[in-house]
């Protein structure tokens, strides 16, 4: 087994005016070339700060990150990251938005046009390379964002909750087409969500982290007949109900919640909403 | 057929709409027209009655021939175009330095933060005052004027936009970034783009000041232009002439004001539907 | 006259645009600068300060401006002093206004009224306080004097309301004679007697460096003052007008009239000793200067003196 | 079966410049008097126009709505309504937030501030009362929205998407107390959600629209086993799971998506994202 | 025992924060304090090896000098304190006034349209020029100046304020409209407090026109103060004490805008997290 990305006793603390504040601390992981991992957790434990780690946008207090063998220090873009809305730029049209990588890295021209092109035909946009972000649903514009950032070929895809915002179909139908495309690709896929039938649904282990400061807490194997499928279709395997109701279980007692602590929320905050 | 009943129902309702909008524009319109024409008649009026001195307040009649007279001659255009063109300058390179200034600070923190004080004390001197500083600088003729008119503009512009670079959402920034984007790359493609609307508006807030920059300069040294015909008014004690320059700036000051509203309209669609 | 071919270019600064320089006007329009080979850029900058200020950092060569600037610019110590050359008008420009029409004035009359005069520190001030006092009274306990309102804004100030006599320039006091709002009772150029008052000047440096130039100048100069001396009111009214786009000729006329009448336009630009001690009085009693500044420091007649031969 | 909310033959156009466009369509719809009914259906098919009707907000273009026999024809104080977010006033701490609607009435006094302490106080939020918005998490700023709404003891309350930006955990949390509170008070619930679990959990009614104009497509009754137990718990009753499935299967007819459409979601707009 | 390990490392870079952020703050003020020292020590150079002409620019020694001759004399602090009485009663009315004026065309949306582009003209026109209209209405006195630097203001301050009222998540209004709220109570509830940072900003703004507009106002009419001291200055061709009331200006300024940026940062807080 190949492994593409490796944290090794990561630990980082963001510091400020206010003081520090550690978000992750000694995480150890290792994901293979062309597995698809989720990470679940509370609010705050840390989700984000990881995939930043792992595309080098913030350097780690302490421990390595290493992408295939070779330690991370900046961004880098063989590691493909959809943020957790589009972030499109409201200024350009999609075609425009898409060929931003090549443009950065200088290298915009016929041959990459051609590529986006095919890209964003594939993903159902050819109608709307020339029109402008705020001029599409959701749903299109998370698509363009995701054919932004496979347009560089990535050989590793991270998503930070990339349909959370979206409606119940136009979400299943995402999750379909990503799992499909990262499949096809051989990518290497790092899936943040607070949702655990997404979770279960699309990817081949689910890592659940503590509350913060961001700890492995357990790491669910997904069983092969889920993983065969579509994550559309997974969730009618007959296997999926009893894993997403171990998933659940696993969550409410990791964050000790459950059934009837409900009056006791008010000491536990939530950084997001 | 419910289908078509439904359809009426709405065309009534857009109809009513509609015609309501068209009723509410037209009383605006007539309501301008009313107040300024009640404005008219009352500044006449009162000359007329005696309620307020016609040597300093002239009289609307008179300002138009007096207007009228300008035109024929040939000279109200001179003076105006000299004038335009000044502001236009002065504007311009207003808002372009202030947009110059503003990246300068962006891109050195450090900067603006020691520039921060002598900033605010920039901003709040007197640009009348330092009126001999632009002639010694800058020699008595258009560049002072245009450039008073560019140190009213300048601090305030340098200020706003700066403040509009601060605020991009970070995650544009990560955007270019993460595809190994240096830092005039995310300067280039994701700050100042985004922040194209607020240095458009600025131009507005812009547009006003130069004319009073302008104007303000053209009292310090000049030989034509709509703030020499004022000076030379009050010099020569000739208020028709004042107000009638005044009038003057209002309308060419509403056309480019108007004009750059039309530029803010203009603007890529994105990023007005924000 | 006569001189050579190619036109010099002379910038002049005008200290303001007014019909008190009547003989500047008439140089222009009639080509005397011309004549002498000389084509005058001429530029209003608005105040004494912004005059000296467009002369002193070279903006312009010569300035047409109140001889007291030079004085002050004297005391400050200046390496390169400014000279004044030829003097265009000698006396005060300024007339003493009454809300209401008097059959008879006396001066003993101001006591206790309310007056609006110039503002400090300018000639116009300096003037009316000097006739004040020459007349016996105090200007700060005698009356009660606003000396807080800019120059543009006087008449302004005066029409609506303010004081019963005010100090005005023409064609300000004309004009509310015109219209019946105001009365001139007296000259202040009259009662001052005469001082140089509005004067060309230059830099010493380039009047070494351009003699001819200024020599020139004065001689159109010069030759300005004996047409204004010889013609009449209405004729120069004529000649001018084009420079006072939107005045009034009957109005012009009359200011010309007034003027030539009392003698403010000089004939001739050489400042005598005479002037120029009274400027240093008045200064001197106002307050603004400690110390005498010799004539022959700041004063160089020669060329106006050529130009009278 | 007293009715407490009515809709007979609602429909509702929004006219602006560009045109008129439907966003709901003839609906009838009664509520009885302390019953729980969910409104679920995909973005944009005129949920929030709905609660707008029923609050007052708006009036429909025709047909009537009527609050326990009468005409409503304006804001009532009888209706609380809790929009989407928060909406505190950032200005304001946690109990002057809450003791809006009285201001607004004129009613401020010991009597409602006594009423409104103690709501705080069975909230968990007696600690935070002095304390600003921005200060406290967000599960906690929509427990204080809710205290806001409740405190003038209003008959109706209506919930537009209440959770939707919550962590799983404090939404479980959330909804178990909305839950208790709506009961134990006899108020008469309409929830606006995009969960399906989150309705089938809650309400006694399920209430499924169609996509745009909002029509209703299917209602469907919650097992009383299910109504019968606090939402966190009724997920682990028998009956849940095949209640839940037939509402996304009925969800995913309805919508003309299912698996294996994916790809055809670049014609659907999505308002919201 | 990894507890403690932990948090040895996490001081650590708490510590290494913290000395970081200290010696910038420290470079940041060498800097400020190098730019002013280079400034004079340049200035005076200048002066004494004639680059620049002496009387125009002064020199920073003799400025000193004549400060403290000011002061002495006692004549300085009089002179200072009416400006700042001026400006100070100017920005606030200018505020208030905007305010209130932002407040009206928000409660009437018709009221809004209509006067739009006369604002937009007023905000253009020159108020030097309108000098003789403030002396006429407001008699040459402390009451014209204060007008001149209120007409600076007010106009700038209504646009940016009801832009700002405008802006309101319509959300907050609704939360009072569902409590039955009247439309006043909207305003008195939601959209006034809203923006009360924008009111605050605007402040800052504020303070610097209204000392050009106060320094504009006593060029108009003045028997004391630094704008005073200034045309006095340029009356008697005396540019040290013109630059030193332009210096004291700049102090006064600084300390009005500390003073503005202070009453921001004691907002309720709850406002500057957003
Ligand atoms: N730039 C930052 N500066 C300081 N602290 C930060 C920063 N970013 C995150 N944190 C803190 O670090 C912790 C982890 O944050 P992170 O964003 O990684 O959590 P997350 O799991 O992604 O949460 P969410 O599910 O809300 O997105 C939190 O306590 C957060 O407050
Ligand atoms: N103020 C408005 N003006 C014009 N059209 C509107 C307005 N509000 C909503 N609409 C339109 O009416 C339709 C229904 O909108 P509504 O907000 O009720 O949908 P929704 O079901 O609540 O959607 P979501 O799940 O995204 O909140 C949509 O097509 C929307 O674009
Ligand atoms: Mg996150
Ligand atoms: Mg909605």
């Amino acid at each position: 087994m190949d492994v593409m990305l490796r944290l090794s006793g990561v630990s980082h603390a963001y510091v400020g005016p206010g003081g520090a504040a550690l978000a992750v601390d000694g995480l150890n992981l290792d994901v293979a070339a062309g597995e698809f991992v989720s990470l679940v957790g509370p609010s705050g434990c840390g989700k984000t700060t990881i995939l930043n780690l792992l595309a080098g946008l913030i350097k780690p207090s302490r421990g390595t990150v290493e992408l295939a063998g070779e330690k991370v220090s900046g961004p880098n873009p063989r590691i493909g990251y959809m943020l957790q809305q589009d972030y499109l730029f409201p200024w350009r049209n999609i075609r425009d938005n898409a060929l931003i990588g090549f443009e950065i890295a200088g290298t915009r021209g016929p041959e990459a046009e051609r590529r986006v092109d095919r890209l964003l035909a594939e993903f159902g946009l050819a109608g709307a390379a020339r029109r402008f972000p705020h001029e599409l649903s959701g749903g299109m514009r998370q698509r363009a964002a995701l054919v932004r950032t496979l347009a560089r070929e990535p050989d590793v895809l991270l998503l930070d909750e990339p349909f959370s915002a979206l409606d119940l179909l136009i979400r299943l139908q995402l999750e379909d087409l990503v799992w499909e495309t990262v499949r096809a690709r051989g990518v290497t896929a790092v899936l943040v969500t607070h949702d655990l039938e997404e979770a279960a649904a699309m990817s081949d282990r689910v890592v659940i982290l503590d509350a913060s400061p961001g700890r492995i807490r357990t790491v669910l194997d997904v069983p092969a007949s889920i993983r065969a499928r579509q994550p559309s279709e997974a969730r009618w395997e007959p296997e999926f109900g009893p894993l997403f109701h171990r998933l659940r279980g696993m969550i409410q007692d990791s964050e000790g919640g459950g059934p009837g602590h409900a009056r006791g929320a008010g000491t536990q905050l939530d950084s997001r909403a | 057929m419910p289908e078509e009943r439904e359809h009426s129902w709405i065309r009534e309702l857009e109809h009513k709409y509609r015609s309501r909008a068209a009723r509410i524009t037209l009383l605006v319109r007539i309501l301008q027209i009313a107040l300024f024409a009640a404005f008219i008649i009352l500044w006449e009026t009162a000359v007329r009655s005696g309620w307020i001195d016609e040597l300093l307040f002239s009289y609307p009649g008179k300002i138009a021939r007096m207007l009228g007279e300008l035109a024929a001659s040939g000279s109200l255009l001179p003076h105006t175009m000299t004038t335009v063109a000044e502001t236009t300058a002065g504007f311009v390179l207003g808002t372009l330095g202030g947009t110059a200034l503003a990246a300068l600070l962006w891109w050195f923190p450090v900067v603006s933060r020691v520039l921060d004080p002598y900033l605010v004390v920039l901003n709040s001197m007197p640009k009348v005052a330092l009126g001999p500083i632009f002639i010694v600088g800058f020699g008595p003729g258009y560049l002072s004027i245009i450039m008073t008119a560019v140190s009213v503009t300048i601090i305030i512009t340098t200020l706003t936009i700066y403040g509009r670079f601060r605020e991009i959402d970070a995650n544009y920034l990560k955007v270019v970034r993460l595809f190994g984007g240096t830092r005039g790359q995310v300067f280039r493609l994701a700050v100042l783009p985004g922040s194209l609307p607020t240095i458009v508006s600025t131009l507005k807030v812009n547009v006003g000041l130069s004319w009073v920059g302008v104007i303000v300069g053209e009292f310090l040294t000049a030989k034509s232009g709509l703030g020499y015909l004022i000076i030379y008014g009050f010099q020569v004690f000739n208020f028709t002439l004042v107000l009638s320059s005044l009038i003057v700036i209002g309308a060419v000051a509403a056309v480019m004001y108007g004009l750059v509203s039309l530029i803010e309209a203009r603007l890529s669609p994105g990023y007005r539907d924000r | 006259g006569g001189g050579s071919k190619e036109a010099a270019k002379v910038k002049v600064g005008e200290v303001t645009r007014s019909l008190f320089y009547a003989p500047l006007y008439v140089a222009l329009s009639q080509g005397f600068f011309a004549d002498e080979g000389l084509q005058v850029d001429l530029q209003t900058t608005a105040g004494g300060d912004k005059t000296m200020t467009a002369l002193l950092s070279g903006g312009i060569d010569i300035a047409l401006v109140g001889s007291e600037t030079s004085i002050y610019v004297y005391q400050q110590g200046a390496d390169d002093p400014v000279i004044n050359f030829a003097q265009l008008t000698q006396t005060d420009g300024t007339f003493l206004v009454a809300r209401e029409k008097k059959e008879s004035f006396d001066w003993d009359d101001l006591r206790g009224s309310v007056f609006l005069g110039q503002r400090k520190g300018g000639m116009p001030q300096m003037a009316g306080e000097f006739t004040l006092r020459k007349h016996g009274i105090d200007p700060h306990e005698d009356l009660e004097l606003i000396q807080n309102v800019d120059f543009a804004n006087i008449p302004a100030a005066f029409a609506s309301g303010t004081g019963e006599y005010v100090q005005l320039f023409e064609p300000q006091a004309s004009i509310f004679e015109k219209e019946g709002k105001g009365y001139v009772l007296a000259s202040f150029g009259v009662e001052s007697g005469r001082l140089p008052y509005t004067v060309f000047m230059a830099k010493r440096s380039y009047i070494e460096k351009n003699k001819e130039i200024v020599q020139r100048f004065t001689n159109a100069v010069t030759k300005a003052q004996r047409w204004v001396e010889d013609h009449p009111a209405g004729e120069i009214a004529d000649a001018v007008l084009e420079f006072f786009q939107g005045t009034d000729r009957d109005i012009a006329v009359r200011v010309i009239e007034r003027y030539k009448a009392q003698q403010s336009y000089a004939v001739g630009g050489v400042i005598d000793e005479e002037e120029w001690n009274n400027l240093l009085d008045i200064m001197e009693q106002a307050g603004e200067i400690t110390e005498r500044t010799p004539r022959e420091a700041i004063v160089d007649n020669t060329f106006a003196e050529q130009a009278l031969r």
